[in-house]
């Protein structure tokens, strides 16, 4: 795969200058550290500071979501390499209203760790309270009674919308963690990957796919799924994606959000040939859509594939994905 | 007389593990690649050549200041899972040697075990569960061993010697185990069979520890 | 490239199904021809209708822009090709509020002649006033002499914006007409392509390049550029897109918007690593940027590479360009 | 006695057409590869594909409305440069042939010039710009001169193998010209030296044409 870029060493730097010199008025650095990124507004006095962190590489994942009613600051790291304990620091006190602030970002062991140390540091010198909540969606990554352990992938933008618009509303710390855990609990995601991508510093592709092969369940980073096979129709593929999402989290008819994601080199078109199909299994199980999300939200950089969210929607996730919210690459009078 | 490292020693140990932990980067890689993601090899240079830049900055006199700002160093250069774990180790380590301008070969096992407690701590893992306490924790009892069999007058390189050959052989054993936590624990079963890249790292560098001690007159 | 589909032959309409059951309180398609896309609230009384049209896989375009303060109506056609001149026809039929209809699109034969025939259908058989506006910005297309003859690519959003800015305020068709033609006078643009895309009902690329290779001045179709040669790096790139712009369009200063447009494959991360050296270019010109327009917002499928717009401002366009506008791609309130 | 077509041999004589084109489609794709986007061997195929369908169904009695509907058949099953010209070109020969049971050689040379003349109005091309005009102006020039030389009792064969043999030089001598409209006109200079591939299209056309009625007895 041919990219445009300078230097790879410098490629998550200048991508950075550049994005921070094309938002101005939305976003700002932290103390001159391109990769601490916070709201233009922050820290907003007496709301809850929502942190993201994680790789470069999945544009609009992580950093993407900050802005109003969604995330107030991201820690951004190399790509698909974590953060800095010290950026997750400098991030969390600079979005540090007096109401705490809240770790959201998805279940990857370095992220973990070192959002870890830097909640501990933020505690430890400036009374920071901070909480913490992890994405952990990818119905692929492990079986129900090690659901705690499976990776983040894109449900957490679901979780950034939900707690963000519920932060927005000046709630407390405990009240937005509950609700971010309170979304996650109900969201579920399933990806295919038909193309790898590859890590500019490292110059080749993160795995191989035959001409006429598929891998259901891999993750964003190319971590091994669930099954690898011949590449099939639109429609097969899409009911080997809902499946295993319904086992998880039997619906008994009911609304769902659901988002259909691109992993970046996978056009639109496609996805909307897969939601049609999607829309027919859904039917034969009474379960109706209430604003499909289709389009890019969390990328690999040019990986083919995509992925499956489900939301299961009650009344109090419903208001909040309705809540307004605006962001660089994220409207939601987009989604109606 | 009890075998010592003062905060010199200690940084050319640091220095010479730096550079066989580099020499190493490809085959960890490639092991990472088939558990993991692939990126342990350039975590282990990003890491070192962070450790390799403070040792050739200004740093504190003691024993245990040095290796604190080493970990620190070590983490923010390679923000990894095993750059976080590896750097807390490092940190742990020196928490127990603060203020010590010497340290004795007994209290560095000392201090190798706090590290372990504290990795446990952060990581969450138990000892089985596929990762770099594996290697670890036999290292220590290796130490224990080599100090209660030969006295705390034993040299260096063979109280190293000792550690390096207990977690190599820890590392070797990861292989039959299911990895139960971070990344390669997604493979389930299919985990089984490979070793675990990091537990391979900590044998490295035991290894090169070692190997410093015993290249000196 | 590897696709998410079923039998090929079924990517268009498919791929329409599913989209206008994902915004269907948004987008109506006409007399059941899923080809044929309207504003759910067509025809508007008393208000200019725009109506676009062309070949499909190029999402955000056209469809995309069908919604409030853009664009009322869009005939589409298969991957590549024209729309008929009987779904031209009665996209406009459906769009007509009694002030006219505008036809809005890019200067490709096909389209044109096309176009051309629905038109006088139009004017025939229902007295419906239509004027006709070619997008023509593709600077590598074709010398100035000859400016008329270009290609039309992404530019076209900026007319859309600004036309279908004006359209919503009821301005006269003659307006409508003036204002598409001023915004596209000042509209320039240039692309490069690194690799190719796929048309499903073909099987095989549309063009080749050598792994080192890439094509500047390429058409979204394939078209052939004004150079290939190796692949170079984001800044030369950036280098040789704008030079041809400010050779064709001398702008001594003044303000510009800009949009920097993957042609798909291409990730957003390396389009912010080319607009950190635009605006390093642009500064040395005294040339300040008001919205940018960094993302995809005409593609080719998953064609890798990257188009850069330039719109030379005055005031009115301004005002025009920061008008709201909502539809299920775009939503201008993402852009401030 | 004065050669006449009527509307049952013109519906053979454009399914003989369809089968022709249809079977160079990958020839025309080629040379639309060189000078446009390739596309030219599908849009014949769909639209010949149009016509068939067009005649295996209801039709007008009359030889002009016959070819309008084929014109229109055309045009909307394939809606392309080329499609929407050649559909033209059939309904301007069609009105300039409405109401006629039976059309004379002449009335179709006529009848042709009309429909040139209808592209040459919404295609705004003209001769030498490297089209399918191209083609079809000799082709017409050589209607007329073999009605002028053998008569109006001139074989249909006759007739149309003349007119197949200009059209044929005339696509050959595309291969001389600059392109100045369409897609291939954005090739600029580097368009000489191949052959457009619509004048080609209409070259085999007529070829298909005579061929049709040289087999006839
Ligand atoms: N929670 C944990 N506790 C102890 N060791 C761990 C833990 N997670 C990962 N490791 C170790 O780290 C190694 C992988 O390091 P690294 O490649 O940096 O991780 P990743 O790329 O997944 O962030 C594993 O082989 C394992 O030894
Ligand atoms: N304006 C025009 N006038 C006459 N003939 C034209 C014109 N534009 C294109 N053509 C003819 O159409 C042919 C290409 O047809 P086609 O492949 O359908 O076009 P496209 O793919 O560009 O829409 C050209 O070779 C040329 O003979
Ligand atoms: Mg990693
Ligand atoms: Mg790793
Ligand atoms: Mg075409
Ligand atoms: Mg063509």
């Amino acid at each position: 795969m041919k990219k445009i870029l300078n230097n790879p060493e410098d490629y998550v730097p200048e991508m950075l200058a550049g994005l921070l010199a094309a938002h101005p008025g939305r976003l700002k650095s932290v103390g001159g550290d391109v990769h601490c990124i916070v709201r233009a507004e922050s820290p907003i006095e007496g709301k809850v500071g929502i942190v993201t962190g994680g790789g470069s590489g999945h544009l609009p994942v992580f950093l993407g979501y900050v802005g109003r009613g969604m995330l107030d600051g991201c820690a951004v790291g190399d790509v698909f390499a974590s953060p800095t304990i010290d950026q997750m620091y400098e991030t969390t006190k600079a979005v540090n209203g007096g109401a705490g602030v809240l770790h959201l970002f998805g279940n990857y062991g370095g992220d973990v760790m070192n959002f870890a140390a830097a909640a501990d540091q933020a505690d430890m010198e400036d009374s920071i309270e901070v909480a913490t909540v992890l994405v952990a969606d990818d119905v692929a990554s492990a079986p129900a009674d090690r659901a705690s352990s499976r990776r983040g992938v894109a449900g957490m933008v679901y979780a950034f919308k939900i707690a963000g618009a519920l932060a927005e509303e000046k709630a407390s710390l405990a009240q937005v963690k509950a609700i971010a855990e309170h979304c996650l609990a109900n969201t579920r995601s399933m990806g295919v990957a038909l193309g790898p991508c590859t890590v500019p510093q490292v110059g080749k592709p993160t795995f191989t796919l035959a001409d006429d092969e598929m891998e259901i369940g891999m993750g964003i980073h190319g971590e091994q799924g669930v099954r690898r096979g011949k590449l099939q129709t639109a429609d097969e593929i899409v009911d080997q994606l809902i499946q295993p999402i319904l086992d998880d989290m039997p619906l008994d008819g009911g609304e769902i959000s659901v988002m259909l994601n691109s992993l970046g080199g996978t056009p639109l078109e496609e996805l909307y040939i897969m939601y049609r199909r999607l829309l027919e299994v859904l039917k034969q199980h009474d379960i109706t859509v209430y604003r499909p999300y289709i389009g890019r939200f969390a990328t690999s950089m040019e990986m083919v594939g995509a992925s499956l969210t489900v939301l299961k929607l009650d009344d109090e996730l419903k208001r909040l994905l309705d809540a307004p919210a605006s962001t660089p690459f994220f409207d939601q009078s987009q989604y109606v | 007389m009890t075998t010592t490292l003062d905060t010199t020693q200690v940084k050319a140990l640091m220095g010479a593990v730096a550079d066989g932990l580099i020499a190493h980067k490809d085959d960890l890689a490639a092991l990472d690649a088939e558990l993991g993601d692939g990126d342990l090899g350039r975590t282990v240079e990003r890491g070192f050549i962070g450790i390799k830049e403070a040792l050739a900055g200004p740093l504190p006199d003691d024993v245990g200041r040095t290796l604190f700002q080493l970990g620190k160093a070590f983490s923010n250069a390679a923000p990894s899972s095993f750059g976080a774990l590896y750097g807390t180790a490092l940190m742990k380590s020196g928490t127990a040697l603060k203020d010590k301008m010497t340290a004795t070969l007994a209290e560095c096992a000392d201090a190798t075990q706090a590290a372990l407690d504290a990795l446990m701590e952060r990581g969450k893992a138990q000892l089985g569960d596929k990762t770099m306490l594996d290697a670890i924790a036999p290292a220590i009892t290796a130490m224990r061993a080599a100090l209660a069999d030969n006295g705390d007058d034993v040299s260096t390189g063979v109280f190293l010697r000792a550690a390096a050959a207990a977690a190599q052989r820890g590392a070797d054993e990861t292989a039959s185990m299911q990895s139960k936590i971070g990344r390669a624990s997604w493979q389930g079963e299919r985990s089984s069979g490979k070793k675990d890249p990091g537990a391979q790292a900590i044998a490295y560098m035991f290894d090169a520890a070692a190997a410093h001690f015993e290249s000196q007159p």
